[in-house]
Order: C-alpha cells, then sequence, then structure tokens
C-alpha cells in the first residue's frame, strides 16, 4: 500500500522530468509507475498542515477518488505512450504540462477541502490550455477563459457554502447553492447549455489532449456532481435525457471526425447523467462503469482518429477512406472503439448500458430514449467507421494507399485500450468489484439480452445502408448553442469603445468629472 | 467678521470656475493659486480672535490671534509657490512641444 | 459646458456655505494655542509665535517644506539641464544697471535681516530666503542672464551647493538634538543657548534654522527662477 | 532606537541632500551614496517592522507632547508598510543603477530619494498638517518623475497629474483648516477624541473634502485619468514604485484618517462605508473595461492597477479587521507582482525599444527569464491558484461574502475574469514563434535580479503565506486600535 | 477690530473679489496675472487687518514677487492671447 501523499510526490516530479532528462523513452515509463502506485493505493484520510500554512490541505481517498484515480492514471500513461510518438520531437515541455495536469487532477480528486480542491480544479483548466497552446492560441484562450468563469462561478458558490455551514469540507451542499455548483461544475462537466466550448476545443487540440479532455476532464464534473449534489434525482435525469439525444443528433451531421467524436461525448455524458439521476445502485454502478468505459473507448477512437490524421494530415471524413488496408491497427482498434461504444455484446460498453437500463427499468420513456439514441450512436459510428475507413472514392485511391502504419508508441497505446475494452465487456466483475466496490449481481449473458443486442446491431446497420447518401459528409456549417452566446461579444465590445471613447484626454474634462464627484459626495453625505 | 466666509466662498468658486471652464493652462494656474489664496484667507480669518494683538509677545497684549494656523498659511504660502513654480515649468516645456496652450489641443495621450 | 461648470459651482459653493456656517467663531483660543500662547515663550524663548511655531513647535513640517523647494529646485535642474538662453541676455539700460547696484546691497541686507530677526520680530527664513531670491531675480532682469552664468553667489552650481548645506544646517540641528540625548529638533532641551527672550541672539536653535532654511529657500527658489528664465 | 522613525524618515533626506553638492567625490561616485542609503533605510524599516511587531513606537519630534508637536507612530501596519515600500524601493533603485542613463541621473536619484522619505513621513506620521507637507512633496517629486524623459507624452501626462494632484492637495489642506477651525487641534487622535462635540455639517464637508483629494492620489473613479498616462509614460521603475506602493500609500493614509480620526461607526452612520465599498466596485470594473484592448502594455498594466486598488478599496472600507488584513495582503501582493510587471515589461519595451504589443511580439522567446517574470507577475494578479494574488483575493472574497456584499463578490470576481482576458493575450503575443528582427538576448544581470526577486517573492508568498499573514494580521489589529496606542497627556499642561 | 478697520476689511474684501474676477475674466493673460498679484497685494492688506504679520510678509514676498515674476517670464516665453 503506498501513501497518498507519496503518490502525489510521485506525480509532481513528472512535472521537471523535462528539465532533468533528455530522453523521451524514459517518460512514458515514467507515467507507468505512476499508474502502478496509483493500483495500488492506500485508502485513507489524512492532513498536510504545512501546506499553503494556516490552511493546509485534507487529503481524502474513499472508492470513489480510488476509481477516478485508477482511471487518471491508467488514461495519462496511455496518453504519454501515444504522444510519445505523437508529439514533435522539440517540444518536450509538452510531457512537463502533462505532468502538472497529473498532478492537479489528482489533486482535484483526492483533496477533501474545498480552497485546495477548487486550487487544482483552477490548476487543470491551467494544464491545459498550457497544453492547448502549443498550437491553437486562440482555441486555448476561449477554452481558459470559459474555464476559468466556470470557476469563478464555483468560487462564489464555495464562498457562500463557507458562509452558511462554516467549514470547508468536501461534501453535499445545501440546496439553495445547488444552482451555483451545477453552473460551475457544469462548465467543466458540459452539461447541456454550457457545453459550447466541448466541440471546438476537442476538435482543434492535439489528439492526445482530446482524449483527455474527453476521457477524464469532463468527468471531473461528473466526479463534482457526485460528490457534491448527490441526490437531484429528477433534474439529472431530465439533463441526461436531453443531452445523449442533443448530442446524437448533432453527431450524425458532422463531417469531422473528431467535432462527431466531440458530440458524442456530450450524448454519452448523458448516459452518465441519466445513471446518476436513476436513484438506484444498480443504475449509479452503471453510471460509474459507462464513465469508465467511456474514458477508455472515446479516448481510444480519439487516439485512432489522431492517428489516422497524423498520416493523413486531415481528419475531414470527406477526404479519408481506404485505410483499411495501409492502416490495420489503426482500424481494429477504431472498430473495437467503435463497436463498444455502440455498446456491442462482447464490450465493455454493453455492460454499462445494460446496468444504466437496469437502472432505469421503472421508467419507460426514458428506456424509449435510451434505445433511439443507441440506434442513433450506431449510425454514426457506422458512418465514420465507413466513411472514414472502409469507403473506397476513386480520387484518394493511390494517395491513401501508400501511407504507412503509425509508429510504435501509438499502436501500443491503442492497442492495449482495446484490449481494456474487450477484458472489461469480457469480465465485468473485474472493475465492479475491485475498482468500483460495488456488489451487485446482474446476469449480463442471458439469451434475451444478447439476441436484442445483436437485433439491434443489424437493424442499425441496415438503417445505415438505406440511408447512407443522407448521412454521407457535407461541408455545412451546424450552428450550435454557442451561436448565442457569439452573438453577444459585439455588444459587450461595442459597450468597451463607448467606455473608451468618453476618456477624451481633455483636462476640463477630467476637472469636470473630479468636481463632480466632489459635489456628488457632498450632497450624498449631507 | 462673520461675512467672510461668503467672501470666501466666493473667491474660491471664482478660482474653480478658472480651472473648470477655461481652457487655457495659465489660467488655470491662476486658478488654482486664487482657490488656494482663499483657503488660506480661510485659515487666518478663523484663527483671528476679537480684537487680538498679532502673535508677538510684548507683555502687554490681554488677547492674541490664534498663531497655528499663521504658521500653516505660512507653510501652505511657500509650497503652494514651488509647486506653482514647477507647473508653470512644465507648462513651458508644453508649450516647446505642443506649441499651444489649449487643453483641448493637448490630448495625445487619450483612452 | 460652461454653464454646467457654473451650476455645478453654485451647487457647490451653496452647499459649502450652508454648511460652514455651523463652524463656531470661538472668542477664545483652543487648549493647544493657548499652550502656545501662554508659556510658548517660556518654551522656546522665541517672542515671534509663529516663528517658534514654525521652527521649533512643528519644526518638522518645515524641514518639509523646505525639502518641497528643494525636491522642486532639483525638478528643474532636471528638467531644464539643457540650457538655451534666449530672453533678455543683456538686461536693461546702464541707468537702471546703476540704480541696481546702488540698490541691491540694501535688498540683500534687508533680507538677511529679516531672516535674523525672525524669531522677535515679524519675517524668519522663508520671508527672508524668498527677498534674497527676488534680489537675484532683480539682478537676473537688470543684468541678463550673463550675470548668473559667471561666478557669482547666484550662479546655479554655488547655488546648489549653499541649498544642500542650508539642508545639512537643519538636518545637523535636529541630529543635535538626538545626540544630546533628546529627541529631533529639540531646542532648549539639547542645550542651544536660551538667552533673554526678545533680545538678538535668543531662542536657541530658532534662528540657526532661521538661517538653514533661509538659505535653501534664496538658493532654491533662485534656482527655480534662474532655469524658468534661462533653461528651455 | 527609539528614534527609529525620524531616522527613517530623514536618512534619504540625507542622501538627497548630499547629491547636489559639486564636490569631484560626491559627483563621481553618486551610485555609492544612494546605494548606502538605501541599504541602510532597508535594514532600518526591517528592523522597525520586528520593533514594531514587538510593540508600537511613538515618536514625539522636539519632545513636544501630543497636541503641540507632530507625533510619529510607528505601530505594525505602519511598520509593514514601510517595510513593503523599502523592498520595491530597493529593487527599484537597483533596476535604475542601469536603466537611467548618465546625463541627468543624479537629479533622478535626488528625487526618488526624496519620494522615498516622504512616503515613509506620510505613512508614520499622524499628524494631519505634517501629512499634508509630505504629501506635497511626494507629488512634487513624482510630477517631475514622471516626466524624466521629457517626451511630449510624459509632459502631457505630467501636466494632467499635476492640475488635477494641486487641485487635490488644495481641497485637502481646505479640509484640514476646517477641521483644525472646529475641532482646534491636528493630531489625529486629539481630533478623534474631540470630534464627538463639535457640529456635523462642517466635518461632513471635510470628508468629502477628504475622499476628493485622496482619490487623486489613489485614483479613485472618477479621478483615475491620469494614471493611466502617468504609468505609462514614466520610465519603468518610476511607473513600478508608482503602482507598486505610492498608490496603496494614498489608500493607506485615506483610511487611517478615515478609521482613526473620524471613526468607523461615524463613517457608517453617514452612509461612506457603502459610498467607499461602490466607488472601489465601479474602479475596479472600470479599470478591467479600460485595459482590454490596450495597445501599450505600460499602459494596459496601468489599467490593471486601477482595477486591483478598487479591490483594495473594497476591502478596506469593510470595516471589519478581516477585511483589512486582506486588503493589506492584497497591497503587498499586487504590489511586488505589480513592481515585477512593469520592471520586466520595461527590460522587454528597452530591448525592442517601443512599448506597443505587437512590437514586442516574440520577445518572450529571446529573453526566457524576464518573460517567466513577466508570466509569473500576469497569473499572480489574475489569481491563478498557487500564487499570492490567489490567496488575497480568496481572503477579499471571503471577507465581502462574510459581510453579505455578493454583488461585490461578483464584481470582483467578474474584474478577474476580464484579467485574464487581457493578460492571456499579451502573454500569447510575448511567447508568439521568434520573428527574424528579434536577435535580442537577456538584459544584464544587474537589472533583472531585482525582478527575479520580486517574482520568486510572489511564488514564495503564494506557497507559504504563513509569514507575511500573521504579520498582516497583526498590522490590521494596530490599524483598527491606532488610538489606543498614542498617549495624549494633555493634562500635562 | 473696531468698525472703521472692518469696513476697510470689508472693502479689501471686495477688491480681493473684484481683482480676483477680473483675473479670471481677461482675455489677455499679461492683464491677467497683473490683477492676479493685485489679489496678492489685497491679501496681503487683509492679512495685516487679521493681525498675520508674517503670513502677510510671506504673501508679500511670494504672491506679489516671486509667483508674478514667474508668471511673467511664463507668458513671455508662451503665447500672450488666450483663444
Amino acid at each position: 500500500m503506498i501513501n497518498p501523499v507519496l503518490l502525489l510526490i510521485l506525480s509532481a516530479t513528472t512535472i521537471f522530468l523535462p528539465l532533468l532528462i533528455r530522453k523521451r523513452v524514459v517518460f512514458p515509463f515514467v507515467f507507468g509507475i505512476v499508474f502502478t502506485a496509483g493500483l495500488f493505493v492506500s485508502k485513507e484520510v489524512l492532513t498536510l498542515p504545512y501546506w499553503l500554512y494556516p490552511y493546509g490541505w485534507q487529503i481524502r481517498i474513499d472508492a470513489l477518488s480510488y476509481f477516478f484515480l485508477v482511471l487518471l492514471t491508467f488514461l495519462v500513461f496511455m496518453v504519454a505512450l501515444y504522444s510519445y510518438s505523437y508529439i514533435d520531437k522539440s517540444d518536450n515541455a509538452y510531457f512537463g504540462w502533462l505532468g502538472v495536469f497529473l498532478t492537479a487532477s489528482m489533486g482535484v480528486i483526492v483533496s477533501g477541502d474545498f480552497l485546495n480542491f477548487f486550487i487544482f480544479w483552477e490548476l487543470v483548466a491551467f494544464a491545459l490550455y498550457s497544453l492547448i497552446k502549443k498550437n491553437q492560441p486562440e482555441v486555448a484562450h476561449r477554452y481558459f477563459i470559459i474555464q476559468f468563469s466556470g470557476a469563478s462561478v464555483l468560487l462564489l458558490g464555495i464562498l457562500l457554502y463557507y458562509s452558511n455551514t462554516g467549514h470547508l469540507l468536501v461534501g453535499p451542499v445545501p440546496g439553495n447553492l445547488r444552482f451555483l455548483f451545477i453552473l460551475g461544475l457544469g462548465v467543466k462537466g458540459a452539461i447541456w447549455g454550457l457545453h459550447f466550448w466541448l466541440p471546438e476545443a476537442h476538435t482543434k487540440a492535439p489528439s492526445s489532449v482530446s482524449c483527455l479532455l474527453s476521457g477524464f476532464v469532463v468527468k471531473l464534473g461528473i466526479y463534482g456532481f457526485i460528490r457534491l449534489i448527490p441526490d437531484y434525482n429528477l433534474f439529472f435525469l431530465v439533463l441526461g435525457g436531453l443531452m445523449a439525444l442533443y448530442g446524437v443528433v448533432f453527431a450524425l451531421f458532422q463531417h469531422d471526425a473528431k467535432t462527431l467524436l466531440a458530440y458524442h461525448t456530450i450524448s454519452q455524458l448523458g448516459y452518465i447523467i441519466m445513471g446518476l439521476g436513476s436513484g438506484n445502485i444498480i443504475g449509479q454502478t452503471g453510471a460509474l462503469y459507462h464513465l469508465f468505459n467511456h474514458a477508455v473507448f472515446k479516448g481510444l477512437l480519439f487516439l485512432a482518429v489522431g492517428a489516422a490524421g497524423y498520416r493523413l494530415g486531415t481528419r475531414d471524413l470527406i477526404k479519408m477512406g481506404y485505410l483499411y488496408k495501409s492502416m490495420p491497427v489503426t482500424t481494429m482498434t477504431c472498430l473495437v472503439a467503435a463497436l463498444s461504444i455502440a455498446g456491442i455484446a462482447p464490450f465493455n460498453g454493453y455492460i454499462s448500458k445494460t446496468l444504466i437500463k437496469e437502472g432505469l427499468y421503472d421508467i419507460n420513456l426514458m428506456k424509449h430514449l435510451i434505445t433511439i439514441v443507441n440506434y442513433g450512436t450506431i449510425l454514426s459510428f457506422s458512418k465514420l467507421m465507413y466513411y472514414g475507413f472502409f469507403n473506397k472514392p476513386e480520387e484518394l485511391k493511390e494517395k491513401n494507399n501508400a501511407l504507412k502504419e503509425v509508429p510504435a508508441g501509438m499502436t501500443t497505446a491503442m492497442i492495449i485500450m482495446a484490449s481494456v475494452c474487450l477484458v472489461t465487456g469480457l469480465m465485468p466483475q473485474l472493475l465492479l468489484n475491485d475498482i468500483i466496490f460495488a456488489d451487485i449481481s446482474i446476469s449480463f449473458w442471458s439469451f434475451e439480452k444478447l439476441s436484442s443486442n445483436i437485433y439491434t446491431l443489424i437493424l442499425g446497420l441496415v438503417i445505415f445502408y438505406i440511408g447512407r447518401n443522407i448521412l454521407r459528409p457535407k461541408h455545412k456549417v451546424i450552428n450550435d448553442i454557442d451561436y448565442f452566446y457569439r452573438s453577444i461579444v459585439p455588444f459587450l465590445s461595442r459597450f468597451e469603445i463607448k467606455i473608451k471613447s468618453i476618456h477624451t484626454g481633455n483636462l476640463s474634462h477630467y476637472l469636470i468629472w473630479y468636481v463632480t464627484f466632489l459635489v456628488v459626495i457632498i450632497l450624498s453625505i449631507l | 467678521m462673520k461675512f467672510t466666509l461668503v467672501f470666501i466662498i466666493v473667491i474660491m468658486s471664482i478660482g474653480l470656475y478658472g480651472v473648470l471652464a477655461k481652457d487655457n493652462l495659465i489660467k488655470k494656474v491662476i486658478g488654482i493659486s486664487i482657490m488656494e489664496g482663499a483657503v488660506f484667507l480661510f485659515l487666518v480669518s478663523y484663527g483671528y480672535r476679537q480684537d487680538g494683538a498679532p502673535p508677538i509677545i510684548t507683555g502687554y497684549e490681554t488677547r492674541i490671534v490664534d498663531p497655528v494656523p499663521q504658521a500653516l498659511t505660512l507653510t501652505a504660502i511657500v509650497i503652494g509657490a514651488s509647486t506653482t513654480a514647477l507647473m508653470l515649468g512644465i507648462i513651458i516645456k508644453i508649450f516647446n512641444n505642443y506649441k499651444t496652450l489649449e487643453t483641448k489641443e493637448i490630448r495625445r495621450l487619450r483612452g | 459646458m460652461k454653464y454646467y461648470c457654473v451650476l455645478l459651482i453654485a451647487v457647490l459653493s451653496l452647499v459649502l456655505f450652508l454648511s460652514l456656517q455651523d463652524i463656531p467663531v470661538a472668542q477664545d483660543l483652543m487648549p493647544a494655542s493657548s499652550h502656545y500662547v501662554n508659556s510658548g515663550v517660556r518654551d522656546t524663548g522665541a517672542t515671534n509665535l509663529v516663528n517658534a511655531i514654525l521652527f521649533d513647535y512643528r519644526g518638522f513640517d518645515t524641514l518639509g517644506e523646505a525639502t518641497v523647494i528643494f525636491a522642486s529646485a532639483a525638478a528643474f535642474k532636471m528638467l531644464f539641464s539643457h540650457k538655451r538662453i534666449f530672453s533678455f541676455r543683456y538686461g536693461l539700460s546702464p541707468i537702471v544697471k546703476t540704480g541696481m547696484g546702488i540698490y541691491s546691497p540694501f535688498i540683500f541686507i534687508f533680507g538677511i535681516y529679516v531672516i535674523m530677526a525672525g524669531h522677535i520680530s515679524p519675517g524668519g527664513g522663508f520671508q527672508g530666503g524668498v527677498i534674497i531670491a527676488s534680489l537675484s531675480i532683480l539682478l537676473t532682469l537688470v543684468y541678463g542672464l550673463w550675470y548668473k552664468v559667471r561666478r557669482t553667489v547666484f550662479s546655479p552650481a554655488i547655488s546648489s551647493n549653499i541649498e544642500s548645506i542650508g539642508g545639512f544646517l537643519f538636518l545637523g540641528i535636529g541630529l543635535t538634538g538626538i545626540l544630546t540625548g533628546n529627541y529631533f529638533l529639540s531646542n532648549l532641551d539639547a542645550g542651544f543657548f536660551a538667552g533673554t527672550p526678545g533680545h538678538m541672539f535668543s531662542a536657541g536653535s530658532i534662528p540657526i534654522l532661521n538661517i538653514a532654511s533661509g538659505l535653501k529657500v534664496a538658493a532654491g527658489l533662485s534656482i527655480i527662477f534662474y532655469s524658468i528664465a534661462g533653461g528651455e | 532606537m527609539i528614534h527609529l522613525p525620524v531616522l527613517l524618515i530623514i536618512i534619504p533626506l540625507m542622501a538627497a541632500f548630499a547629491l547636489p553638492l559639486s564636490i569631484p567625490v560626491i559627483r563621481r561616485n553618486y551610485k555609492v551614496i544612494i546605494a548606502a542609503a538605501s541599504v541602510i533605510q532597508f535594514t532600518l524599516s526591517i528592523t522597525a517592522l520586528v520593533m514594531s511587531l514587538q510593540n508600537p513606537v511613538q515618536y514625539q519630534v522636539g519632545g513636544w507632547p501630543v497636541p503641540l508637536g507632530i507625533t510619529l507612530m510607528l505601530d505594525a501596519s505602519s511598520g509593514f508598510m514601510t517595510a513593503f515600500l523599502s523592498l520595491l524601493f530597493v529593487a527599484a533603485v537597483t533596476y535604475s543603477f542601469s536603466y537611467i542613463g548618465r546625463g541627468k541621473a543624479r537629479y533622478y536619484y535626488v528625487l526618488l530619494m526624496i519620494l522615498w522619505s516622504s512616503l515613509t513621513g506620510m505613512i508614520l506620521t499622524s499628524d494631519l498638517f505634517n501629512l499634508i507637507v509630505f504629501i506635497e512633496i511626494s507629488s512634487v517629486a513624482a510630477y517631475s518623475l514622471v516626466a524624466y524623459d521629457e517626451t511630449s507624452f510624459a509632459l502631457e501626462a505630467t501636466l494632467k497629474y499635476m492640475i488635477l494632484g494641486t487641485l487635490g492637495t488644495t481641497f485637502i489642506i481646505f479640509a484640514t483648516g476646517i477641521i483644525y477651525s472646529s475641532v482646534g487641534s491636528l493630531n489625529i487622535t486629539d481630533v478623534s477624541t474631540q470630534l464627538h462635540s463639535v457640529p456635523a455639517k462642517p466635518l461632513n464637508i471635510s470628508i468629502a473634502l477628504y475622499i476628493a483629494g485622496f482619490g487623486v492620489k489613489t485614483a479613485l473613479v472618477p479621478m483615475h485619468t491620469w494614471l493611466a498616462d502617468a504609468h505609462s509614460s514614466a520610465p519603468a521603475p518610476i511607473s513600478a514604485i508608482l503602482s507598486g506602493v505610492f498608490v496603496k500609500v494614498g489608500v493607506f493614509a485615506l483610511f487611517k484618517l478615515m478609521y482613526n480620526m473620524y471613526g468607523w461607526s461615524m463613517l457608517t452612520s453617514l452612509g461612506i462605508d457603502r459610498l467607499l465599498i461602490n466607488i472601489g466596485a465601479a474602479t475596479a470594473l472600470l479599470g478591467g473595461i479600460m485595459a482590454v484592448n490596450q495597445r501599450d502594455i505600460k499602459r494596459m498594466l496601468a489599467y490593471s492597477t486601477i482595477t486591483q486598488v478598487g479591490l483594495i478599496v473594497m476591502a478596506l472600507s469593510l470595516g471589519t479587521l478581516q477585511g483589512l488584513s486582506a486588503g493589506f495582503f492584497h497591497m503587498f501582493n499586487h504590489g511586488i507582482a505589480k513592481g515585477s510587471l512593469f520592471l520586466s515589461a520595461g527590460l522587454m519595451a528597452r530591448k525592442a525599444n517601443s512599448n506597443e504589443i505587437q512590437h514586442l511580439a516574440g520577445m518572450g522567446r529571446c529573453m526566457p527569464l524576464t518573460f517567466f517574470c513577466f508570466t509569473v507577475g500576469a497569473l499572480s494578479i489574475v489569481g491563478i491558484p498557487l500564487l499570492n494574488g490567489f490567496l488575497s483575493k480568496w481572503l477579499i472574497c471571503s471577507s465581502l461574502v462574510s459581510n453579505g456584499q455578493i454583488t461585490h463578490v461578483i464584481i470582483l470576481l467578474l474584474t478577474s475574469i476580464i484579467g485574464v482576458m487581457y493578460y492571456l493575450k499579451v502573454l500569447q503575443s510575448l511567447a508568439l514563434p521568434q520573428e527574424p528582427e528579434f536577435n535580442h538576448s537577456e538584459a544584464s544581470y544587474k537589472m533583472y535580479t531585482p525582478v527575479v526577486v520580486l517574482s520568486a517573492l510572489c511564488i514564495i508568498v503564494g506557497l507559504l503565506p504563513y509569514i507575511p499573514l500573521t504579520v498582516i494580521d497583526r498590522a490590521a489589529f494596530d490599524f483598527l486600535n491606532l488610538n489606543e496606542y498614542i498617549i495624549s497627556p494633555i493634562g500635562r499642561f | 477690530m473696531n468698525l472703521l478697520l472692518s469696513y476697510i476689511y470689508y472693502l479689501f474684501l471686495l477688491l480681493l473679489v473684484i481683482s480676483a474676477v477680473f483675473s479670471i475674466a481677461s482675455k489677455n493673460l499679461l492683464c491677467s496675472v497683473i490683477f492676479m498679484s493685485l489679489f496678492n497685494l489685497f491679501m496681503v492688506i487683509i492679512f495685516l487687518l487679521l493681525q498675520a504679520p508674517d503670513v502677510a510678509m510671506a504673501e508679500a514676498v511670494v504672491g506679489m514677487g516671486f509667483t508674478t515674476a514667474l508668471f511673467i517670464i511664463t507668458i513671455s516665453k508662451t503665447k500672450e492671447e488666450e483663444k
């Protein structure tokens, strides 16, 4: 058993690796060491009094923290392995920022008091800002401003919580503050209405960072929901259903592979939130399970699409195709991930979706909605696989056939994650008992479930084959909700220009303001 | 004596008008010094005592005016003189750079 | 805009008048001032109470006041460093110059007197210093700027030296108080010559401080005037 | 050592008086005098801080008792401010040694020393008219230091600053005259003991005049216009000092009067605290809005200074111990962070000889250390965690919330969001890929040592806030109870 | 002060106001500076009537001598007329 402080120190050392070591081979191994250490961390509650001295730091590792800890360290390990080949050789600082991200997220997960929770909550956003900044400064800028605003709302909530309860321990918040907390956590968790940053960030960021974003960062919002707003079921049900449907519908008509995946992130988050909202142990276990699975297969999808883009230079479904021959590993892993996100039988998506369905057994509306969303998922991923990998447009033949498979680091990461998809699908008890610590006994392998699953798959494929020309990727801008947010900006800029224009630089005007101020003060006092 | 306050406030508002409404810098400086004069007058006139003697002890006084405001006024006069001098110097340099003394034309710094 | 200013100032002055007329017109002195009046001579030995307050009770203000002049003189030396003399270089007609030559010693003596007799009669360091500075102004106006450029008492370099010397004199008197085990700027407690009030040599350190501030003011103001008149 | 308060004031004055002497020794190595004076002053102010933490020192100049003479009060708050002042001044002096050209350097240092001593006096004195005198000295020194470059911008900024400031000082003198003519004393404590027995209306007028007069020094909202001009066109060390300490000393003096002379209960009965906190909020918001899309980097920094001053005023005008300590802590943090920002911006602007942000693009690549210091300062000001700015903003927020000022908390968070906008934009444009015409190297170690020290302080205070926080809590306590310390033996005569 | 002196006092206060008005109102800067020094002269007399000889002396030498000279030199180096 490893002391959590030791784990934190270990993960903090990864920040300074690029300063110490030049050789890149070392970095993935160090992150692997952190992963193994995270597997064996001891579950306890302790306080570091000398951290920010008068305040201290309460470190609390329970089952939930342990689950997220394992997920985080595993994902970061995979990303480091992938980035070993994916990130260009000149940029070793990337791994330092990866370490910052690892440490900050770990801090969010383990800290039991709101001050440090908030500190690391903001540091996560800053680490991601620095990870994206290299290639896409504008996107990083927008992302960080949005996250900072969300964190400010969260800070306001935390302060009110402090003044209400008088302590800063992380726990369920009183009802009148829930709204602030939902807003603050929702900006990171990309709940519907606050998700407008997500497609752009996921699309423009480097694929490894999109893997982190979609795999873990949005999950931090879910973590906050579980910790702070445990019982808010109806809201979660409605929100989850809305997000699931919305994400799928928008995902169907995207032509950029990563945007499609991004919208599917929203949809799968909807699944998770629905599971949380189900209010019974099965549904919530399913939510956690689906959270883990989604991290794995969505991360794998992003990595695979990124690998395709790494060779191909584009992620546009119109320009893709012919990859199954030239890049078999990428194609196969991507297929595995697609199958598991569609919830097909031997893969892990099947397990979690079954659990969530079981959890929602008494609400028919939700069950039908889940079915619809599932068909949508199958459609959009058959679109992705077909137009992305198996399609044979003539004009791309010689170009795409000449491609080589991606380097070893990337393939290793993808293969490992695909095998994780398979393993967690085949033996769910592994995850359920040892990571989530839930003891529920459902038979996943009953005949009718499997048959309905196969039926769903075949029906979805048939529908896709019929409607494949409708779903053919086209260059078409689809306005999301961020359209409304963007329309606010001109007003603000006009306001700012107005404010600037009254600073005329004429001394007499300034003096007149001054005396006016004096008169106003005097009149207000008398 | 009791009407002095009226005069003080009138003088001060004249100076303030010079500072606010006149665009010429030298006019502004003159207005500021007139305001300072009003303030000095305020200090000294409120330090005055009915039929008091100047604060120079000869041993025959019955009443003596308050010496402290006079000291303060003396200090303030010299301070004001040096500040006014600095202002005039800056105004000369401004004129050499801008070739004008109107505030509405000295506005390269704005926004 | 002008009407707005008038309105503003009218409101301001009305409010000021209505509220400031509550200040009582006192018939007798406040406690602190009455202490100054009653035992000021005994405390300081100076019969001119204003001077006593300026240089003994509140001598620290006076140090600061001298520092203001020093600061603005330094500012003028900094900002008007490169000189271009273009106005009244040659001064006025010989008649005026001769007349000035007759007058100037008397003005100088008068300034010295005002400085020296500050503690027993109206006047003091500032007034005398300004008188001497205005003498330098007169000399400049009459004889032209070349007069000051030559190494007279009023030439800039010597003036800045005089100013610093005045400052150090002031600080020295103050530190004497500390060194003799009293406080900064202690006068009679520090063992300065008290004398009999009303005489020329009395009031301990007050005449010396008068001289110091006189030096500072005279030198500083003449530096300022010279920079404005001569500098560009 | 009981003479410490007055020594703190006259030691820089001695250096200032010594410099203009035309003795060849002094002429040749005036820098030695300045360095010696700075070192002595720094050690003395640290000593003063340590002494004042044990027990406050009251110094009667000339040995005259309270209502007669001038009182210098060295309690924990003024000791803290003095040490903080000396820290930034030492940094600025070290920086100036290689930043300021030879020509007019002697008088530059004279004015710098005079500024130092007068700011110390403003902090230490507890006598109304002495406060005015020190305000005048510091103002004259600041005017002329802003005009140091003698460019047309500098002169225009000086002119505007000067006329506004002189008007403000006239108001302050008028207010002091009102106080004296109705109370008959000039000592703050003595006045505060007698205020209840005098007519109220003149006192209200004097409060308004004081707020308006000090508002110019501290750039409260309608009087903030001079600050951006002056700070953007002054030489870099002067900008660092002006926005690092000068403004805050004004805030300190204003609130010293408000708390200790008028008494906070009277102000709340008049509604002054609401007024001040709203003025602070308006200042913060307006400064933030004005700072967006500035082309001149120093101008942007100046507007962000206005924002932070607004936050400090908000915190101080709460009237609680918590708010006071939060405000002092933010003063300190913003002082060191903004000092490092201005100094490093000065280094980069000196290399690229332009203040325009677009001309500075890519400087981060060729001056990595300076860029790092700039980044630390910027992040600390916008309140990124684990830096000092975050802690003080957290404290200000919690004190505001505990007073129930939710709207002001929202305004504070809004200003920090706006701050993120413009600071990150500048950081990105500085870190752009290197352009060919930039082949600059780092500045000399003499110049970037103070910058590095200041930004290292940012990080250290952010990680170990214990020592400053204890000092600042004590300072806030003393600031609230200053009058208890001053013994006023009016019965002695 | 007795009645006559108080009449003189008010008379000079009136003159003070008048000279202030003229020094602000006159278009020619030189005129306004002269009026300002007149203002200072009346101020000196009022200080004398208020039993403040030191202040009167300082005001005389500073206000009428030094400041006026500076103003006149400034005007001679800049424009005389006000737009």
